[in-house]
């Protein structure tokens, strides 16, 4: 019995807001940069546009202490596993952020080396635009996760219209085996 | 019997650690989300990749010997509490007593630095005139009239 | 036309570049079409002249690339080269004389092989593993010729001028995705 | 609770085989022939003629006594997508393989569906620490092949522009290298000094990154009015600010005892694996392409070439911080010595009409929308530009068959050949010391993997 068997009710609805809360104001980042925007991705988190006025103090390096993946970069085909493979070692409850028209959509190039976009390997939360997005854009990414996090559902992230008692044993998570990732040889 | 109540506060350190323990299996079994492991999360974190070959089990000695020099300072530290606790009562003959014991001990701590347990260093490739240097010392300036050959 | 212009990024003197002594012999040179000297070596000529270059105080081999001629075998070349399909240019850099030789050899049109460097110059190791794995052009005498900038298992050479750019179409509709 | 699923071995052979490389990764020492091993050594071992004994290779060593990790491409201190295979005998590294393309973006198929005037978004994008310098390289070539001349403004904006880029280049190294040996605050104070530059960036191209200002043909913009104060405001504190950077890093025990004597290289190994830029003048080669072979106007601005002594760690993070200082000097004189007039060749071929006139004549209007639907035709032929950027040397290699878009663009990216020094710059050292290895070479991924 966890936090998502809770019913509903007037006891538990301060707890739930309270998680939620807690869970948007700290979020840690694990640091995917790829690309150029993982030089934006880290000017926004020096000095001048410092992410830790919204409790990103610290770039997590291992995808064990993180909560989101701030996918940072064209993602080629020879990245896609390793990207599967760090998102899925990922501890619930985690976010991704597809930072960059590349990662959003592969972007200018548009061709057999990119994926065209990654949302076809992870789920995304929030598309930041942009070649390379300014770090104002990322924190305005960032922010509008911050919403989806306090308004959504507490635990139940991925699947939307789900009934909110959870069958224990239902596997809501992510897809058990690895989606298959490489989109092959176009000829 | 009536000594007992001599070891009443250890038992009571006793329960509160037995309690402290169980106490946080059992809150965080019963809190935390429903566990998923899937084989991806289960393989070794390894920057991405997941490795083919199980790392071997036999590790360089090296590493024990860092092992067997904390053994020896944990040895020595058992032996100081007891010792601590009477440490009056005993008076010169337990000082000079502990000293003797930890001059011993010392001596396992020399032979294991002498066996090179502590060289861990890098191979540096050192040549004379090189760790004395600023990075303004280091450097040659070629202007536009002395061309280096 | 003459490529040339004075504030160009060529650099150097631009006067023709004359072979060392020890380089084959019939090798042909000609600046007609670039504005640094590009010699013509065929396929067998083509490590000796480079040993003679290296020998000749050219220190540093910047550049191997690939170029697929597919659509114009009937390219400008000096007389007496034939053109093939497949062609590998050489970059030779010296530092003492402050020059730069292009070598362009002309490597074959179904399976082109060429000679590699290696044994001259280790630092094209990787530039030829790249060329072999965008065109497909073998290297004989590579220490481990494998792919290096694609997945292992992928087929096809992507810079062949026959290989598809792989354009997916744009969708505009809700994308595929696992979600 | 759900029951715990068993790793079967098949289970984990389908997770191992989505993320392994196969042939492109390091094997263990039975199966690698002994030659292989000479990677020990670094790949140069097996060029005669170098004075490395090949018999300090231990052949019977087992493989249960070494282990294989990967330093693999998601890792914080690679600089990108870099992956490492690394055969460690406990804590001394014997064998590196890097294996990358884990950028790998097809930018030069995709740079030949690209007319003469978008191919500088595409070669901008390489070697994102310098746009401006991909853009010079790519632009002087076109030029070259065009036979037109650049103005002499935008000769002399260029110059500036690109000294200005490798400050910020070297800005992000000296952070970079920080954080890599934990110095946070090097982080930070790199990257604030790094903004001055971008600010000014976006003030006269409108982008911080990636921006598109080096044209075939001259400049995209003329310099905003009052540029002179905002550059030498970025000059006067950076400079500055170099020696605080000097103060903090330089007499700092754990900084030396890291940086000096690690990884040494000595000037034939380092011709021999054809390495450019900071890493070949740190072995005391005086070659830098703004001096030996000079380009844009840098005969005619006084500066001086950095080189080292020892070839070590130190002398590259020295020879950067000095560079920053020597660039700073070429801007101070660029802001004095900048020409007047146009900043763009009026050659009708290449620049595109004023805007005011797009609106009266019809002319106008049809040669605006010629140029930039198809682009200018460039003539036959080919060309190899290369020009000096922090990394190393970058060159261009432009094939043209007449028509609008090129017929085969190949960039020479100069970490893409340093990086094989890796192999051998980091046999012998502890672990702790590939991270000031990598960090030394300064690899951008971007222009390794195109």
């Amino acid at each position: 019995m966890g936090l998502e068997d809770l019913q509903h009710n007037f006891l538990t609805g301060q707890l739930e807001d309270l998680v939620r809360w807690a869970r948007r104001a700290s979020v840690w980042p694990a640091s995917f940069g790829l690309a150029c925007c993982a030089i934006e991705m880290m000017s926004a988190g020096a000095a001048d546009f410092d992410l830790a006025r919204f409790g990103m103090e610290v770039f997590r390096n291992s995808p064990r202490q993180a909560d989101l993946m701030i996918v940072a970069g064209r993602v080629s085909q020879k990245m896609a596993p390793v990207l599967r493979q760090v998102y899925d070692q990922m501890m619930e409850p985690k976010w991704v952020i597809s930072m960059g028209v590349c990662a959003s959509s592969g972007g200018m190039f548009n061709n057999y080396a990119i994926v065209q976009g990654v949302d076809q390997i992870v789920p995304v939360d929030v598309y930041a635009p942009g070649c390379p997005p300014s770090p104002e854009t990322l924190m305005h990414a960032i922010l509008t996760l911050h919403e989806q996090i306090r308004t959504g559902e507490i635990l139940q992230r991925r699947q939307s219209g789900e009934p909110t008692h959870l069958d224990a044993h239902q596997n809501l998570w992510t897809p058990e085996v690895p989606v298959a990732v490489r989109v092959g040889t176009p000829k | 019997m009536m000594d007992v109540d001599q070891y009443l506060p250890i038992l009571g350190l006793l329960i509160l650690g037995v309690l402290f323990a169980s106490g946080s299996f059992v809150m965080s079994a019963w809190l935390a989300p429903h566990k998923r492991p899937t084989d991806a999360k289960l393989a070794p974190y390894e920057c991405g990749i997941v490795p083919e070959y199980e790392p071997p089990q036999r590790f360089p000695v090296r590493f024990y010997l860092v092992a067997m020099i904390f053994v020896i300072f944990d040895i020595e530290v058992v032996f100081m509490y007891p010792f601590a606790v009477v440490f009056r009562q005993l008076g010169l003959f337990g000082l000079v007593e502990v000293l003797a014991f930890s001059l011993t001990v010392f001596g396992a701590l020399l032979f294991l630095v002498s066996e090179g347990a502590l060289s861990w260093g890098p191979v540096k490739h050192l040549t004379p005139g090189m760790p004395a240097r600023t990075s303004s010392s280091t450097i040659v300036r070629i202007g536009v009239n002395e061309e280096a050959a | 036309m003459d490529a040339r212009s004075t504030r160009g990024g060529k650099g150097g003197n631009t006067e023709v570049i004359s072979l060392s002594p020890l380089a084959p012999p019939g090798v042909v040179t000609s600046d007609a079409l670039a504005c640094d000297v590009a010699c013509f070596p065929t396929r067998d000529q083509y490590f000796a002249l480079v040993e003679s270059f290296k020998n000749d105080g050219f220190e540093l081999c910047s550049d191997v690339c690939g170029v697929d001629y597919l659509e114009h075998m009937d390219r400008p070349l000096p007389e007496g080269v034939v053109g093939t399909r497949f062609e590998v240019v050489t970059n030779l850099l010296s530092l003492s004389k402050k020059q730069r030789v292009r070598i362009r050899v002309q490597a074959g049109d179904e399976e082109p092989e060429v000679a590699s460097l290696f044994a001259l110059y280790p630092g094209s190791e990787a530039l030829e593993r790249e060329t072999f794995d965008m065109f497909g052009i073998l290297f004989s005498g590579h220490p481990d010729l494998t792919r290096i900038l694609m997945p292992e298992e992928w087929e096809g050479h992507p810079l062949r001028k026959d290989y598809g750019t792989g354009r997916v179409p744009v969708q505009f509709k809700e994308a595929p995705g696992p979600r | 609770m759900t029951e715990p699923t068993v790793r079967t071995a098949e289970r984990v052979d389908l997770l191992t085989a989505e993320t392994s490389e196969g042939a492109q990764e390091l094997r263990r020492r039975r199966d690698t022939q002994t030659d292989e091993l000479g990677r020990e050594l670094g790949a140069v071992l097996r060029v005669n003629g170098l004075n490395i004994d090949p018999n300090s290779i231990d052949y019977e060593r087992r493989d249960d006594e070494t282990m294989i990790i990967n330093m693999g491409p998601s890792h914080p201190s690679t600089h990108g997508v870099l992956r490492l295979m690394l055969e460690l005998d406990g804590e001394f590294v014997l064998r590196t393989k890097p294996v990358i393309g884990y950028l790998h973006t097809g930018m030069e198929k995709t740079g030949e569906d690209l007319s003469y005037v978008q191919g500088g978004t595409n070669v901008t994008r390489m070697d994102y620490l310098s746009p401006v310098i991909n853009e010079l390289s790519y632009s002087m070539a076109v030029e070259t092949l065009l036979g037109i001349e650049v103005p002499e403004r935008a000769v002399w904006i260029r110059m500036m522009m690109s000294e200005l880029n490798r400050m910020s280049s070297h800005l992000v190294w000296m952070a970079t290298n920080g954080m890599d040996l934990g110095s946070t605050s090097m982080m930070i104070y790199g990257l604030r000094e790094r903004e001055l530059i971008l600010a000014f960036f976006e003030k006269t191209a409108g982008l911080r990154m990636n921006l598109n200002y080096v044209r075939p043909g001259g400049v995209a913009a003329d310099l905003p009015d009052g540029w002179q104060d905002d550059v030498q405001v970025i000059c006067d504190t950076i400079y500055e600010r170099t020696f605080e950077y000097d103060q903090l890093l330089t007499g700092q025990p754990i900084f030396r005892q890291r940086m000096i004597g690690v990884a040494p290289i000595t000037a034939e190994e380092a011709l021999a694996l054809s390495v450019t830029g900071p890493l070949l003048r740190s072995t005391g080669v005086a070659w830098d392409l703004r001096r030996t072979m000079p380009y844009l106007a840098y005969d005619q601005v006084e500066f001086d070439v950095i080189v080292g002594t020892y070839g070590d760690n130190f002398d590259r993070y020295a020879i950067r911080l000095n560079e920053i200082r020597e660039s700073i000097r070429i801007v101070r004189q660029c802001i004095d010595m900048m020409p007047r007039g146009d900043y763009r060749s009026q050659d009708p071929k290449v620049t595109p009409p004023p805007r005011a006139r797009i609106g009266e004549s019809m002319e106008a209007l049809i040669h605006h929308f010629k140029l930039f639907t198809e682009g200018f035709h460039v003539p036959v032929g080919e060309v190899y530009s290369a020009v000096e950027s922090p990394r190393g040397e970058i060159g261009c290699y432009i094939v043209s068959d007449g028509g609008p878009k090129p017929y085969r663009i190949h960039v020479r990216g100069p970490s893409f050949v340093n990086l094989q020094a890796v192999s051998l710059l980091m046999r012998g050292g502890s672990m702790s010391d590939t991270i000031t290895v990598i960090s030394t070479i300064d690899p951008v991924m971007g222009e390794v993997d195109r």
